[in-house]
């Protein structure tokens, strides 16, 4: 019942699934598949917020250190919801005004809205600049050119990095279209930092790249079908958890 | 000097960050750029088609990105707006709705003779989803399960644009702008590469080398980064010189200017970096 | 190290002062509105005549101050001054890890948990669940314009059930049958990505590497260069796939092709690191952008 | 009073209308000609639900007119056994444009479709209707996907086979991976200096197959410092990760001989919170200076100011990761790096689970075909150049070689079917 039922749900899906690629009478079961996939995804997101309410409530009533914090974070979470849930400063669908409650949600000046524009935004949006920050500090303190790979990746990164900016134009401007030796097609101009980055992309980091899509296309593969054979059960966790 | 560079609070590496970004962006620079191949396939991609073409918009991106992907968001619509393009808008990232909403800002404010008040005949906000490539896999497939109505309520069968619209294999071009997970990556697996959609992506310099061997058999063109995102406006400019007024058009254009200066400054941080790092070795070893 | 502490607090409270004196003295940081007004009739059929008013508010630039219609927003200067706080909050992080940023931070988690709470409630579970199930209560609530004839579409239980058996995970006893519903996710997606990823990642990737590895112009010339390139590219792919083939010993010929490949990874990695390196200053001036352009207006 | 007036519009207004109308008659309109050659086609291999349709274009639609004399298509279509039949819109492809598919049709009823081009001011050109009604039939099996369907059971099946021989007992040989002996120097030196070692299995939680794949690793990491008598230390920022290392460890020393050196406190949980994580991790660096880090999981942005930190205090470093994006760092900034699929061949090495270790030679097997298909593909189509070479684009031969290169690309890597 646990472990059993659980192993035949997956794998009558993924099969169903997989069989859409092959047989079209089963395309519209795949879709309708795909359809209650969409809104378990959607139910996925309220059970994040539980989980976040459960886990601070814990930290506050444990009274571990930083539970202020988590008081914080439930305050925010409750108003946000709240002020999301019940449309608060949203107007009716302008079509249809004696619908008090068709109107959107995210409607720009509706306090949701306020909410998404002037918190999340720019929390979200600083959390991510902060690396350019450590960036910096880690190419002063760690990239160092420690054997022949890593002298490679450090060679190759400063020429993209170059070629990507106007750089390029200032230090190999001035390389001319003439013909280096012979009738050959190689030009002075063809070793300006622009082309040799577009060199580089497509002629050595796109191969690079499709061994390695190769070998994680067969990994997922591989991954999945161990999956609907119940081969790999670790996403039923150990059954102490139950 | 070797005790004080080993020993040098990184905190002062950060400030020499903030004044390599702050200043060119405060200054304004702007450098001219060329647009490259990939950029000008991306354009031809859209330019090409007949005015009036259906285009899905999909952007998958959130404010912490939009510093890197809205330049090319905008460009993209205006653009299509340029070309008259009926737009199909979505996203898969609950963070992409206002998103959505700021490119049709610009189709409104800016392009208000094809645009304004034709919600529905022009252009069309499908909203979010839930589901990640889920959604993907159903809108490719039959749209209506996926999307019964649009971020209004209206139910799509009332909405001219997408009345007769059963899935999206038949739209004329797909644009992805894309931050991540679910993105361009998913777009090609189960949108454009079994069904043989045209695609262009706009994406991160984070997964634009990951997206690199889809082109050109899976992906029409690719805009990569920042940089990619200027080219295309500098083609944009290049073909419609009325934009060259608009300064909000030259949105990745005026970023180069800090790209340039942080470039520039991580170089001499590794090479300064390396420099101490042999310098150590050295005496270590003497 | 007291040293620098000073150094450092001493630049802030500059920074601080010398922000609050363009405020102060330039008159930026304000939101102005344009508002419009909205008269909406009814729909209904029995009180055709009926209107509703309200007003909407536009964002103009500031230049416009003055001009008749606009006006001072108060929440929205009050928004861009909270989000300038936030911004500064959590970039004080790089100074060090303080009570200011870990209140913004934990405002943070609260907040994006909701909002994508909700978002998937309105589009996903009010559209596609709750108005499959209850048409009628869905057209007289939230969708208007629903046909009235629609019936509702019982196939769409499954889902709910599921859906129910997934949140009983939070419940202190029996969680595993939340089980059921994740091994109905976890089979779905093994199902669409072990088809897609064979498609496009291995076959498609295949296919798009098979060239010639000597290519020549139409008048019968080599065109070298061309041809290199081709070269490059399948040697490339094949040389990496032998350095992640783990079934041979890396020895003799294996050793020389498998080292070609870490090269050649090398090459991948160096320019993947570039891209990042350059999406994450992006994102900084972006940011920047931000504070100087919108709240200070320098 | 009424009636006057429209005598009046009557008298006056007609024979304006008349006149205008004829001056724009002559100036631009005039319909446009229709297009020709209207057919439809069953899509193939679908179930039955579309129909293709297919025209030439209308010869007023040209590629550079302006303005243009044909703006779009209109497309209707009506079912032609239905006792009151009239054609429906289905569709409005714009200029430029010569098929369109139609999505939205039911299996087994017979359709007839119509087709108009759409000039200036909506004039529309006399209708063109494909002569006989065509219906969509459903197929049982997608023939374009065939070869796929044969990639997907080789490499499926060779995945299964593999686990069932490693699961018989057979011994699957994997080559050793330089990385693991990188481990051992490294715990090594932490012993000589007399410092701790530290293990980060990622940030992402045991469901994650990386962080599954780290935890072996851990294992192995377990038993040399208790092999070595050195500290080991693992934060974790996951509680069910930090449950499972303690696991791991545990027996891992019990093994060694050495359980009453198992310190439990040694493996704890910090916080979920990514950067929250972070700062902790760093700040222990700092203060306890451990001579060997290992990053062993699924990493994000965090990755390279750990790097970064356990280089500014001289550590060496060991990492292993999956993550694309974050592996240039890694490598850039540690003294070894498991890379990619490395990562898991080393767990399955270490581990010897059946299943690991199948499913590993399952993908050595598909890497086998694909490099094998991908030479032969190269050499018949370099071969095929050679044969072509310098004759001209239009008598090319269709030569045995041509066509097989053909069949490889189009056929077999395509959608073509057997």
């Amino acid at each position: 019942m646990k472990r059993t039922i659980p192993l035949f749900i997956s794998a009558v899906t993924g099969f169903v699934l997989i069989a859409t690629a092959f047989i079209p009478k089963f395309v519209d079961w795949g879709n309708d598949a795909m359809a209650w996939f969409n809104l378990l995804a959607a139910f996925a997101f309220v059970l994040g917020g539980g989980n976040l309410l459960k886990m601070q409530l814990q930290k506050i009533s444990a009274q571990q250190p930083g539970w202020g914090y988590s008081a914080v974070t439930l305050i925010a979470f409750f108003i946000t919801l709240f002020v999301g849930l019940a449309k608060v400063g949203v107007h009716p669908n302008v079509n249809f005004p004696e619908f008090a409650w068709s109107g959107d949600y995210l409607e720009e000046g509706s306090v949701f809205w306020w909410f998404f524009e002037y918190i999340f935004t720019p929390l979200s949006a600083t959390m991510f600049a902060l690396l350019a920050f450590y960036i910096s500090s880690a190419a002063f303190r760690a990239f160092r050119a420690k054997n022949t790979e890593a002298t490679i990746l450090l060679i190759i990164a400063v020429i993209v990095l170059l070629g990507r900016t106007y750089a390029s134009e200032w230090l190999t401007g001035g390389f001319s279209n003439e013909p280096i030796f012979g009738e050959n097609g190689i030009t002075y101009s063809d070793f300006k930092l622009d082309h040799l980055t577009q060199i580089i992309m497509e002629d050595f980091t796109t191969p690079g790249m499709r061994a390695i899509k190769i070998g994680i296309a067969l990994g997922v593969a591989s991954t999945s079908l161990k999956v609907l054979l119940g081969v790999d059960r670790s996403y039923l966790g150990s059954d102490q958890e139950a | 000097m070797l005790k004080i560079l080993q020993n040098l609070d990184r905190r002062w590496i950060f400030l020499l960050m903030f004044v390599a970004v702050a200043v060119p962006l405060i200054m304004g620079t702007t450098f001219p750029e060329t647009p490259s191949g990939e950029v000008i396939a991306v354009f031809d991609a859209v330019d090409n088609l007949p005015d009036g073409s259906n285009i899905v918009m999909a952007l998958d991106y959130d404010p912490a990105s939009a510093g890197e992907l809205q330049p090319m968001a905008s460009a993209f619509t205006r653009h299509c707006a340029l070309k008259k393009h009926n737009i199909y808008f979505m996203t898969l990232w609950p963070q992409g709705i206002p998103m959505i909403q700021s490119s049709i800002d610009i189709l409104n404010e800016e392009y208000p003779k094809t645009y304004k008040g034709k919600y529905g005949t022009k252009y069309v906000n499908l909203g979010f989803r839930a589901g990640n490539e889920g959604v993907i896999k159903l809108v490719v497939e039959d749209l209506k399960k996926s999307y019964s109505a649009d971020i209004h309520g209206t139910n799509l069968d009332n909405i001219p644009l997408t009345k007769n619209l059963k899935n999206i294999q038949q739209v004329d071009l797909l644009c992805n702008v894309s931050a991540g997970y679910p993105g361009s990556q998913e777009w090609v697996l189960y949108g454009s590469s079994p069904f043989d959609i045209p695609t262009v992506v706009g994406c991160t310099g984070v997964q634009a080398p990951i997206m690199l061997p889809y082109i050109p058999d899976q992906l029409t063109g690719m805009l990569a980064a920042i940089k990619g995102a200027a080219e295309y406006e500098q083609a944009i400019i290049n073909h419609y010189p009325q934009l060259a007024e608009n300064p909000k058009a030259k949105e990745g254009l005026i970023r180069m200017g800090p790209q340039l200066v942080a470039h520039v400054l991580l170089i001499g941080l590794i090479a300064l970096g390396n420099v101490i790092y042999f310098w150590e070795r050295k005496q270590g070893t003497a | 190290m007291k040293q620098s502490t000073i150094i450092w607090t001493l630049l802030m409270v500059l920074g601080g002062l010398g922000l609050v004196s363009v405020q102060v003295f330039r008159g930026k940081g304000e939101v102005y509105v344009r508002t419009v007004p909205v008269e909406a009739k009814s729909s209904s059929k029995t009180s055709p005549e009926q209107t509703y008013h309200w007003s909407t508010y536009q964002q103009v630039p500031a230049i416009e101050k003055g001009n008749p219609g606009i006006s001072l927003s108060f929440s929205r200067t009050l928004g861009l001054w909270v989000a300038a706080f936030c911004t500064l909050a959590i970039f004080s992080f790089l100074y060090g890890d303080n009570p200011l940023y870990k209140f913004t931070e934990s405002v943070f988690v609260g907040v994006s948990a909701a909002y994508a709470m909700v978002v998937a409630f309105w589009t996903e579970i009010v559209t596609n669940l709750y108005a499959k199930l209850l048409p009628g209560l869905a057209r007289i609530s939230f969708f208007p314009d629903m046909e009235s004839s629609t019936q509702p579409n019982w196939l769409y239980l499954i889902p709910l059930v599921l859906s129910v058996l997934l949140l009983w995970r939070l419940a202190p006893k029996g969680n595993w049958i939340a089980r059921w519903p994740l091994a109905f996710f976890i089979g779905a997606t093994a199902g669409i990505r072990l088809i897609s990823y064979l498609e496009t990642d291995f076959i498609g990737q295949l296919q798009s590497t098979i060239m010639p590895f000597i290519v020549f112009s139409a008048d019968g010339s080599l065109l070298w260069i061309k041809s290199l390139r081709n070269t490059i590219v399948i040697v490339g792919v094949l040389s990496c796939m032998v350095y992640f083939f783990f079934s041979i010993e890396h020895e003799g010929i294996v050793k020389y092709i498998s080292r070609l490949g870490i090269w050649f990874l090398m090459v991948t990695f160096g320019a993947s690191f570039a891209y990042t390196v350059m999406g994450r200053i992006a994102l900084l001036s972006g940011r920047l952008d931000f504070l100087f352009n919108n709240w200070l207006g320098i | 009073m009424f009636k006057w007036i429209n005598l009046v519009i009557k008298r006056l207004m007609i024979p304006l209308l008349i006149v205008t109308s004829g001056v724009a008659l002559v100036a631009a309109a005039e319909p446009p000609a229709p297009p020709t050659d209207f057919r439809a086609e069953d899509v193939p291999g679908d179930a039955g639900t579309a129909i293709d349709l297919f025209w030439t274009l209308s010869p007023d639609d040209e590629e550079n007119t302006k303005p243009r004399k044909v703006l779009r298509y209109v497309i209707s279509r009506k079912e032609a056994d239905h006792k009151d039949p009239t054609y429906e819109n289905i569709g409005e492809p714009t200029y430029r444009v010569n098929t369109f598919r139609d999505s939205n049709c039911k299996t087994g009823i017979p359709y007839l479709y119509r087709i108009e081009a759409v000039g200036q001011e909506s004039l529309t050109s006399t209708p063109v209707v494909i002569s006989e009604p065509v219906i969509a039939s459903l197929q049982w099996f997608n023939l374009q996907r065939s070869w796929f369907a044969v990639f997907v059971f080789l490499i499926c099946g060779s995945v299964i086979v593999f686990i069932e021989m490693a699961r018989r007992g057979k011994t699957l040989k994997i080559r050793k991976i330089a990385g693991l002996e990188a481990i051992k120097d490294a715990v090594g030196r932490a012993t000589e200096m007399g410092r701790s070692c530290l293990f980060i299995p990622g940030i992402q939680d045991i469901n994650d197959i990386q962080t599954v794949a780290g935890i072996t690793i851990l294992a192995q990491v377990a038993k040399t410092t208790a092999d070595y008598r050195a500290k080991l230390e693992v934060p974790t920022s996951r509680s069910l990760v930090m449950t499972t290392a303690r696991d791991t460890v545990e027996a891992a020393y019990l093994a060694a001989g050495r359980p009453d050196e198992y310190n439990e406190d040694d493996i704890y949980y910090i916080t979920d919170e990514q950067f929250g994580y972070v700062a902790s991790v760093t700040g222990k660096m700092v203060r306890d200076k451990p001579a060997a880090c290992f990053y062993m999981g699924a990493f994000y942005a965090e990755s390279l100011i750990l790097a970064e930190t356990g280089n500014s205090v001289g550590a060496i470093q060991v990492a292993g990761t999956a993550m694309p994006t974050q592996l240039p760092f890694f490598v850039a900034a540690c003294d070894f790096t498991l890379i990619g699929e490395e990562f898991f061949a080393a767990s399955a090495y270490l581990s010897g689970e059946p299943q690991q270790l199948g499913s590993l030679k399952g993908q050595d097997f598909g890497k086998l075909i694909g490099g094998i298909l991908l030479l032969v593909g190269c050499l018949i189509m370099t071969l095929s150049a050679f044969e072509t070479r310098g004759e001209k684009q239009a008598e090319k031969s269709q030569s045995f070689l041509h066509s097989a290169q053909t069949y490889i690309k189009e056929n077999i890597l395509g959608k073509g079917g057997f």
